[in-house]
């Protein structure tokens, strides 16, 4: 089974700096948000853990166990400090 | 109903404007302003970002659910994004209703779960030249402990 | 500290000014709004009247109240008399703290205790030609039922 | 023992539309605010009750029983409706 697909990544405030990008597309063979940040994690060295993050899939909230597919625009949200 | 963000200054008379109601006998805001001082650090300026698209449609489902919950007839929110000088307004909330009691508690609920919910980040810049992105996360660098719902530079 | 009764129309932005602080992160305003309404009855217009004296210093003494209850940084109340039409502002009340919880219950304390206590009178004029002195007191003829700690052609 | 003393009293709202006057000086013998109201009832057909309203002597709260002197400023207070 082939899973590979290309992602679109945008990165918000504390991942924006870490990843030192505001957004790129990714091939990625992960099947959910959760699998993806894991492998953006290692890569990147992001500090944050995946129970710290809200994850939105295509301008939503969704969970993180949602599987992900070709062409999705996939956003990790660090914990919201507004107001 | 409407939350939007801003990237210049919010104008309270701009965001106050489409208030006029005859119905409305009371009227509630919250404006949250950028504070010298948090957690003990002198801070000298903020930044906020917006995740703008997510950040709207969240903030218009609260106004929304303040509606529901409340018997309201007006609620509007704005947030300002980009780099704030202290005492500039961050953020503004206000609701209209027949009766006070109404307009308190929908604008009190508006503004925490703004606070809550809404993905939009403050980065302090602090007087002895340090900065850094607020995250509420335990054992994390930049971790203020919790007071009403979550201290920071602003209330 | 400062309560003041106005013959003029209350602005805003004068009554906010005296407000700025460094060290505020929240601001609570409550607005009181004549409104069309009043107990089933179209109400066309208002007349406030104070005992002037006595009305800035009780309210001078709740706003003292205030801060001693509650943490905050500045409280400040304004009171229109006089003739006063639809959507007009009748009162104004604002309160500045460094953290939001205290700005809102100081702002709610602020207002329930002047509606109860301060030395003012409002008169309903209605649309059928009638007008009379609101008075809650049971059996009397202008006597509307309490809600809110007391329902009134504002909030 | 000569209890006659004159008071000034002001009237605001519902009791200056009843009796017709904004303040008065008054000749009275009542000794004490709550006598007073009650003559003043009695004169001029007030129909709210003593205990609906609060006294003020000398611009400040007082007690409805506390005695009246010579001089005072009595100011009968309806229940209030500002706000």
């Amino acid at each position: 089974m082939n899973t590979a697909k290309t992602i679109e990544l945008a990165y918000y405030a504390l991942l924006r700096e870490q990843r030192g990008l505001s957004s790129e597309k990714r091939a990625t063979s992960a099947m959910t948000a959760r699998e993806l940040y894991l492998e953006l994690k290692e890569e990147f060295g992001f500090n944050l853990q995946m129970e710290d993050l809200k994850v939105a899939i295509n301008g939503d909230f969704a969970d993180n166990d949602m599987p992900i597919h070709d062409g999705d625009t996939v956003v990790f949200i660090p914990p919201v400090t507004g107001g | 109903m409407m939350f939007k963000i801003f990237v210049n200054p919010l104008e309270k008379m701009d965001l106050q404007s489409p208030f006029s109601n005859s119905e409305a006998g009371g009227f509630v805001s919250f404006e949250g302003w950028v504070r010298s001082e948090n957690e003990g650090r002198h801070v000298m300026a903020l930044e906020y970002e917006a995740y703008a698209e997510l950040a709207e449609k969240e903030g218009e489902r609260i106004l929304i659910e303040a509606r529901d919950k409340f018997d309201i007839i007006e609620a509007r929110c704005g947030h300002r994004v980009g780099r704030l000088q202290l005492g500039d307004m961050a953020v503004w909330v206000g609701v209209s209703a027949a009766h006070r009691n109404e307009a308190f508690q929908a604008c009190r609920y508006v503004i925490d779960e703004v606070k809550r919910r809404v993905p939009i980040w403050k980065k302090e810049y602090y007087k002895n030249g340090d900065s850094g992105w607020l995250c509420p996360v335990e054992g994390y660098a930049h971790s203020p402990p919790e007071r009403d719902g979550g201290s920071t530079s602003t209330a």
